[in-house]
């Protein structure tokens, strides 16, 4: 019953988007304590998957219950235990890496994190650059900083390790498995392996 | 023939009371005009498209 | 309520519309017959604009339902928002076209009447700029519906627009009238002076029941043209998922 | 949670501050429209005086319409709106924090650099002085009622041009009401009930539009 507790429970779900079914009747358990990946194609709607979860995505047929209720009952209070990465990386171009990670902890209420975020993904030494100078897997390691200075319960990762250099995936999943010895959750939608142990869904 | 030229004159009129009854006329008639075919080509289409998914069904079925 | 519910159900309301689209359109037909016959030919002349005031029969009913047909779309939105009613939706699209139209109707009459009786095709009265404005409006509310491709995000965008809309236009109206106020020249004539003769009234109520008939008539034609495209947005997703 | 809307309030200023131009480009743009007008109507000082009001309220309009539209548009592509969506702030509350950084770095230079547009325009003292204060009233409320369509416009690749052609009607109170003030104050008439209604509609619109607006990101977020 502790499990039941803190997990998130899809019933029959069905998602369309435009005149297409993205996904359909899909009944599944993600329980904390363990990750949860998601595999597909490209388009296979893997996004959608997380955007769901993440709530965003209200038009849909079936239950998405955590903690044994809707999560659209009281939408405020379950999407502020969402942390969600997406595709994008919201990183502004003109601000610098040290800027971009203090208004995100701002939000969080995390301001004394910044160090850890910034030694997280190695990047103290880019500390005072502009976004723009940035390589695009160094771009991701930022947005994955993110991670260092979040509270939140559920992380839904949408391909965190694209372009990610070996050193730095290993300790992307150090900090999910301490998440998830937590008692946290983590669903991954990614179609490369990470080394963890985890539940596998194909899309 | 006298008391139909004094209707359709209107008192001098005529240009103002008619074209904007002929106009009145034009607008609801081609919006109901428009709205029928619409609603009959849509239906025509519903129902093409079920018969085509019947047919698809059946085929799907055949196959394994 | 619970009957409300059921007529909120698409498939309901469709069986039940057939039954009262031939009454409505008999209705309509036989209403504006009679309101036209009474107008055109029994009711005399006014004695001030003589025969021009015979517009009035198709001017003032177009322009009541202009408004009207506003607030029917700004209700149904309201419903179709709230309680994620796509019948609601469905009602309002369907009927911005017909409340452009009467809108139309409405300013193009009133121009036909303003000529004779003014003096001029337009003037920029606080009435005919508040129509003009709802006019806009309308043409707004029926764009959005095109230009979102996804038919979900379109209805909703296109309730908060009929939402925002319906919230401004009595502060448009206001703010319309103060503006006419302070510029209103000597030489225009109040419309509403002298009040109506029944012999204009009797006609003009039968000409305004003829033009609701034909409102629920086309209304509900629409209405039934966008369920049907729903069955078949329906099927085209259980086509491409079989697929 | 109204640390974090100072916090975006201050990082949209970091950015407008370091992207400069194109807040700039809104200026030149209103300036441009404003003294387009003397050459279509003619030079003439009683004229231009006369119509100067006018001038400058609508080309505040156009000059808002056109360059609302991607007040979002940055923070929906990027993924920073999902974050914000994500937190302790409310969608709400967002928008209010984007329209007052908006009006604190455009809107507000539009209402100091006003007396010159009223001079140019050969406007009296008194009118220049009217016309800083509704336009002071006004501007926020035109960014406040704006930010309905760029929210609505903000995934939309066309049509963002439908969306502002939607929004222009709703313009038209502040517009008479902005205008009639500066008209009775040029006439010595007391503009208090237009200033008040300037007042009010802008305490409409911080109410009633960060809703409207928070409800278009969330439609377009799906």
């Amino acid at each position: 019953m502790i499990d039941h507790e803190n997990s998130i429970i899809l019933e029959n779900v069905s998602c369309d988007r435009g005149n297409r079914t993205v996904i359909k009747n899909l009944s599944l358990k993600i329980s904390s304590g363990k990750s949860f990946t998601i595999k597909g194609q490209n388009g296979s709607g893997k996004s959608t998957f997380l955007r769901m979860l993440a709530g965003f995505q209200k038009s849909i047929n079936g239950k998405i219950l955590f903690k044994g209720k809707s999560i659209f009952s009281n939408q405020q209070e379950y999407q502020n235990k969402i942390f969600y990465l997406s595709e994008n990386n919201p990183i502004k171009n003109t601000l610098s890496c040290y800027e971009n990670l203090f208004f995100w902890a701002e939000i969080e209420g995390m301001e004394n994190q910044l160090q850890t975020a910034l030694e997280f993904q190695n990047l103290e030494n880019y500390k005072n650059l502009p976004a723009k100078f940035l390589s695009m897997g160094q771009k991701r390691r930022l947005n994955l900083s993110r991670l260092a200075i979040t509270q939140k319960k559920i992380w839904l990762l949408d391909e965190p390790i694209n372009g990610l250099d070996k050193e730095s995936v290993l300790k992307l999943c150090k900090v999910i498995e301490a998440h998830l010895a937590n008692q946290g959750i983590v669903v991954i939608a990614t179609h490369v392996d990470l080394n963890l142990e985890t539940d596998t869904f194909y899309l | 023939m006298n008391e139909i030229y004094i209707f359709f004159g209107m008192g001098g009129y005529a240009l103002y009371v008619w074209s904007s009854f002929g106009f009145t006329l034009i607008i609801m008639l081609s919006l109901l005009v428009k709205s029928y075919k619409n609603n009959k080509y849509n239906l025509k289409t519903y129902e093409e498209l079920k018969s085509y998914s019947k047919r698809f069904k059946e085929n799907n079925v055949k196959k394994p | 309520m619970k009957k409300l519910h059921k007529l909120a159900n698409p498939g309901k309301f469709y069986r039940l519309s057939e039954k009262i689209l031939p009454w409505s359109n008999l209705l309509a037909i036989s209403l504006c017959g009679l309101g036209l016959y009474l107008g055109l030919f029994v009711a005399p002349p006014d004695y001030q604009q003589g025969e021009t005031v015979r517009i009035i029969y198709v001017h003032v009913p177009a322009a009541t339902l202009a408004s009207l047909v506003y607030a029917i779309m700004a209700i149904t939105s309201a419903i179709s928002f709230i309680w994620k009613n796509p019948l609601g939706s469905f009602i309002a699209k369907a009927a911005a076209p017909i409340g452009a139209a009467f809108t139309i109707i409405a300013i193009i009459t009133g121009a036909l009447w303003g000529k004779p009786t003014w003096g001029t095709w337009w003037i920029w009265d606080a009435r005919l700029t508040s129509v003009l404005i709802l006019f806009f409006l309308y043409l707004g509310y029926i764009g959005v519906w095109q230009i979102f491709e996804d038919q979900n995000k379109a209805a909703k965008a296109a309730a908060i627009i009929a939402l925002v809309g319906a919230i401004n236009l009595p502060i448009i109206k206001f703010s319309v009238d103060w503006w006419n106020t302070l510029h209103q020249g000597a030489s225009i004539i109040r419309l509403d002076g002298p009040s109506i003769h029944s012999d204009i009234l009797i006609p003009l109520i039968f000409m305004w029941l003829g033009f609701i008939s034909y409102l629920i008539s086309v209304l509900i034609i629409r209405i039934q043209s966008e369920i049907t495209l729903q069955k078949i947005r329906a099927i085209q997703i259980m086509i491409s998922e079989q697929k | 949670m109204f640390k974090i809307f100072l916090s975006i309030i201050k990082r949209d200023f970091k950015l407008s501050y370091r992207q400069g131009n194109t807040n700039l480009n809104i200026i030149v743009f209103f300036f441009l429209s404003i003294s387009l007008f003397p050459l279509g109507v003619g030079p003439e000082n009683e004229l231009l005086s006369k119509i100067g009001p006018g001038i400058v309220w609508v080309s505040a309009l156009f000059s808002s319409v056109l360059s609302l539209d991607k007040i979002f548009q940055a923070d929906y592509e990027d993924g920073s709106l999902e974050i914000i969506n994500l937190s302790v702030i409310p969608l709400e509350f967002f928008v209010l924090a984007k329209a007052l950084s908006y009006w604190l770095t455009t809107g507000l230079l539009l209402v100091i650099l006003s007396p010159i547009f009223g001079l140019i325009l050969s406007m009296s003292s008194k009118g220049i002085l009217y016309l800083t204060i509704t336009m002071l009233l006004g501007t926020p409320t035109l960014i406040l009622i704006g930010t309905i369509g760029a929210s609505l416009a903000v995934s939309l690749k066309r049509g963002s041009l439908l969306i502002s052609l939607l929004i222009l009607p709703l313009y038209i109170p502040v517009l008479i009401f902005g205008v009639s003030a500066i008209d009775a104050s040029i006439n010595n008439v007391s503009a208090k009930p237009q200033l008040l209604l300037l007042g009010s509609l802008l305490c409409f619109s911080i109410v009633l539009s960060p809703i409207a607006s928070a409800a278009g990101l969330r439609i377009n977020m799906e």
